[in-house]
């Protein structure tokens, strides 16, 4: 038998194998399907401090090994999320991480405060992809400066765990990393998705009501792996890999790269119950490998 | 009320092409099928099709519980659907059902069923449990020509079909609602149920509300998941806005915004 | 009949259908599959000042819907490209435009001088994907400040038409864009490869000999048309599209996106006479929607 | 010399299992085939795999000019290979052919032939164009084990088959290199042709070198397009980095930086 369990910023997952934010619900879709419990963790939903209606239909693009989406963080806020959401699943024996999100500072504190409140939930994971309103628009994740104000403002009011998602739509993901960790990232996930587009020549129109979305799915495995090794070298928090996971192969790769677990996002959509099998198909290659924990094999990557 | 979902490798028992852009597939399941509605639908992994990333859904138009085969019925647009036709017998394909709600329990008194192109596809199990529940239903069928005509046979054990076409190779000529079932005096329907292309629904739905008559539409989306989780399949209703797979594919027309406010 | 032909800065070209850099070879390989004369342009593969083996094997690795390349600029230098090579080229009937690299200003300006005096060479595209050697690798491409530099030094000894190529690794493009019109570009070509990683598990070793490579194919076309549509709205001089391209659907969508001209790439490897097939379904296209000329498609996107 | 390299869309006449892990392709053309030589391989699309985005590379097994036919030899290793191996006759695929150059000419005197595993495919090409030059070539082919061993009565029409097994299951037991023809007193060849997985390739080379003997290998390589634009493909020899499309895949070991400097 080998030992799958993980540490990250002292929170022990029994497994690496999580499932992404916006990929996953709140997890109860996927009972039916399977044991939720069996999983290393569950990001759920991004919660903002308000109710969001999200983007206008359509909000999806199939495109080559990817998809486009334009979601726009359709959520009812974080008061519904504690009251409604929080008591339906704070039982779900696995990690429950919750994805915040905001378009001010205050937003993110404001909604990080709440859940600092909820005992059952061990950790968050800033979503700092979102534009900032007050400061036209550009994204918390693209300039390091704003990066760091809003993770050290969140890591005031927030006393466990925190993560940091950020966006791959940068020059230097290293000045980022860097950044966030500078603010008090206890660790780094990465990444979000790949700013996009896809146009229907028939109607000579962008597909997504939004004109622009994100670029997820096998597609993008190649740059997140990279932005995982990248990040590996230049920064010493753990990190949490994803982009394009489909099988244990990926989640290896990731592994092996420098991330010390993985998200699976678009998968769910193609394969439910993808996460149990990635778990299972981690423990043969260590057996067949001979490696004891997965520990051995983050960051593992021979480049001599 | 919940329908137990279920994620199942079913085997081809047939593919029979009934025309240029149209086949049905039956898919037999090894154990007992699931109990499910018309109106819901499944997804489907189209494996072998470089260019399909994503399941595709599509409508049950038939199940047996006893032979524990489900029947589809599938136009080809693009590379996924293509790729499915040529499926063969004994092939296997993953299938995930069943999803989304279902058409409303029948009211008692005259219901007509509207259905165009392939969009007759959830119409066939609706009549079918419509009759199991003693209504004989009207069923109009629009078909862009007679060649495209098919499964009328099937339609007819369960209520009164009538045809329409584009071109009027077949029964009626011109767009469903042109057919005589929408002549004012006609029109005494408790409900009526439709499924087809958008505008087609729209102009159903206007014709029934402007006469009174409820009626629930199948509506059509992108889907990336199918069962809830992505949020990509939206369609805002009075509700705000919903996901197409789970709250629907089936809405009451008085809950969509298709009438302004 | 529909008019292809199109103005790039003043110059004409029969169609907009070019190849790309470093995946048409200098056009020779193409002779035995088809007439190269019937392209709209050749962009031959990157011309550099000194001969340059490019970098170890492994070179590639197949990704989802894509493939990572890091031949690393191997070519004989411009004096053998001027001696041996143009002279066995010269005369194929089509535009062709040199792919011109470096690693420092001098080096580019070098070789821009040197493809001035070829007659049959009516336009460069400079590569400002390379790392700068006298600035500690930081590419060219990633710092508006340097593409400007590198942009204007070239233009004052080229006098014919210079295209800037963007590398898409950056946080704003449309930054980048107008940092290369400042120094004097009379067009832009976008995108060059996304930077990415693919590893071994087997072998617990990155596939390629470099570690990391330029992700090119389908997998990364929803970024390049996002970065032309966004760049076309940003800046007024024509556009070359690329990223992705394999058939005509994918190319309108990038005319309509905004470019005036697109360059099929990896593509070719697949199948050498694509671009042949794009020009007549692009022709199809026109016929079947009533447009006269290609120029009509250029930016025609409706985003209301 | 310059071989007019082409794309066709040929027909498979045949597609058989030789065992768990390799299959022989037939494929035919409408038109008289190009003119190729042994070592000169194909590039062959593979549609249906989602996994498999390149050509893949295959070495020209056998050629029949009558029949307008081209063989391959195909080993399955991935998704793409797997794929290919359920193709079936009459499907279509398309091929651009030939590539790269060939084995060189043959000297006069013995020749001998080591091929392992998958890396026989060429040499049954070889073996017959040694014959029409009227030279009987030694071959040795070694494979894993018995179960794997096939199409050795073809090779016998050409030469002297000797065979060896990783397991001893059938002909001598062990690698290519420890059979009988290795001996230092047998090996009195003018030249060695070797083709199979690398660390077999160098350690033929590495005796060949040291007895003096000329070697030409065929070197495996990961191509992107396989007619020389890529640059991907490359290998250092005493002229730089050469294309494995191109300049080769057949390489005379002494150009090769096997044996250090
Ligand atoms: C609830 C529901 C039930 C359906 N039932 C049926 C049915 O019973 N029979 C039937 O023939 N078709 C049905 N459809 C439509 C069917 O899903 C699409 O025709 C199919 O997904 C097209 O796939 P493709 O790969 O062949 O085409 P693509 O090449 O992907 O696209 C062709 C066209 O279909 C549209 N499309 C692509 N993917 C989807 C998707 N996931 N959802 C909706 N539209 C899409 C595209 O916008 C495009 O215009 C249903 C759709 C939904 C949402
Ligand atoms: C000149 C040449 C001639 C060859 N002749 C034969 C032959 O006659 N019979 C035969 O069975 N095989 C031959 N091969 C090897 C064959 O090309 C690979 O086994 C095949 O491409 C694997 O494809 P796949 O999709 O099944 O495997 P993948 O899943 O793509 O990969 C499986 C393994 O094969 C390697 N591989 C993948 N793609 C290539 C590629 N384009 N070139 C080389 N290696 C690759 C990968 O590194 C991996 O280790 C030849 C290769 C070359 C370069
Ligand atoms: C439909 C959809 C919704 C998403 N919503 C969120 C979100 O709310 N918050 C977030 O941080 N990331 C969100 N993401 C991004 C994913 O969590 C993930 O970073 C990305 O999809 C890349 O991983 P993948 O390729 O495995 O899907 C969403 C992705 C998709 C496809
Ligand atoms: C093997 C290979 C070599 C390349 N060499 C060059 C080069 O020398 N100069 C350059 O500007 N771009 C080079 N590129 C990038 C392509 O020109 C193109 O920008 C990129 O591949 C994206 O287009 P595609 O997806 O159509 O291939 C190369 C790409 C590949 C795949
Ligand atoms: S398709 Fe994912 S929520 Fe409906
Ligand atoms: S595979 Fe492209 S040059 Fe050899």
């Amino acid at each position: 038998m080998t030992d799958l369990s993980i540490d990250i910023a002292g929170l022990r997952f029994k497994n690496p194998v999580t499932t992404a934010s916006g990929t996953f619900g709140y997890g109860e879709e996927f009972l039916d399907f399977m044991d939720v419990g069996q999983l290393g963790g569950i990001f759920v939903k991004a919660v903002t401090g308000k109710n969001r209606d999200g983007n206008p239909y359509p909000r999806m693009a199939e495109t080559p090994s990817g998809m486009l989406n334009s979601v726009g963080l359709q959520n009812k806020g974080v008061t519904h999320f504690c009251r409604e959401i929080y008591p339906r699943i704070k039982n779900f024996r696995t990690h429950l991480i919750v994805n915040v999100s905001g378009s001010t500072v205050e937003e993110y504190v404001e909604v990080a405060a709440r859940i600092n409140e909820l005992e059952a939930i061990p950790a968050i994971e800033l979503n700092i992809s979102c534009p900032n309103v007050k400061l036209g628009g550009m994204a918390f994740g693209t300039v390091p400066a704003m990066a760091t104000e809003v993770t050290a403002a969140v890591r005031k009011v927030y006393g466990k765990v925190l993560m940091v998602k950020l966006s791959p739509n940068v020059t230097s993901i290293t000045d980022l990393a860097k950044a966030v960790v500078d603010g008090g990232a206890d660790a780094i996930t990465l990444i979000n998705t790949l700013l996009g587009m896809a146009i229907d020549v028939n109607r000579r129109r962008p597909v997504l009501s939004t004109i622009t979305g994100g670029l997820s799915g096998p597609a993008i495995k190649p740059v997140a792996l990279r932005m995982v090794w990248q990040v590996h070298k230049a920064v010493h928090v753990p990190l949490i890999g994803l982009g394009g996971i489909m099988n244990a192969t990926d989640t290896i790769e990731f592994l092996l790269a420098g991330a010390s677990a993985v998200q699976v996002g678009t998968a769910n959509f193609i394969d439910p119950t993808v996460s149990l099998k990635i778990i299972s198909g981690i423990d043969d290659y260590m057996q067949k490998n001979n490696f004891k924990s997965v520990s051995e094999l983050v960051g593992a990557l021979n480049t001599d | 009320m919940h329908f137990q979902k279920v994620i199942r490798d079913l085997t081809v028992l047939s593919n029979i092409r009934l025309n240029d852009r149209h086949f049905v597939l039956d898919l037999m399941a090894p154990d007992p099928l699931p109990t499910m509605l018309p109106g819901q639908f499944a997804q489907i992994l189209v494996e072998h099709s470089p260019h399909t990333f994503l399941r595709r859904p599509f409508s049950i138009h038939n199940v047996d519980y006893h032979q524990n085969t489900i029947r589809f019925l599938i136009q080809i647009k693009g590379d996924g659907t293509r790729n499915l036709s040529t499926i063969k017998e004994r092939e296997i394909l993953n299938v995930i059902f069943p999803l989304g709600n279902s058409f409303s329990l029948p009211v008692t008194g005259k219901v007509l069923l509207v259905g165009g192109g392939c969009g007759v596809a959830p119409l066939l199990f609706l009549a079918r449990f419509l009759n199991q529940n003693h209504i004989h239903p009207d069923i109009l069928v629009g078909f862009r020509t007679k060649k495209e005509v098919s499964e009328i046979e099937s339609y007819a054990k369960y209520g009164n079909v009538q045809v329409i076409t584009d071109d009027g190779t077949e029964g009626e000529k011109g767009l469903v609602t042109d057919h005589p079932v929408f002549q004012k005096e006609r029109l005494d329907y408790r409900k009526i149920y439709c499924c087809g292309p958008e505008a087609m629904m729209k102009a159903v739905a206007g014709l029934a509300r402007f006469h009174g008559i409820d009626c629930e539409v199948s509506l059509e989306n992108t889907m990336a998941c199918g069962f809830g989780v992505c949020l990509c399949c939206i369609t805002p209703t009075d509700k705000g806005n919903e996901r197409v797979c789970v709250e629907g594919p089936v809405f009451n027309t008085n809950r969509l915004n298709w009438f302004g406010s």
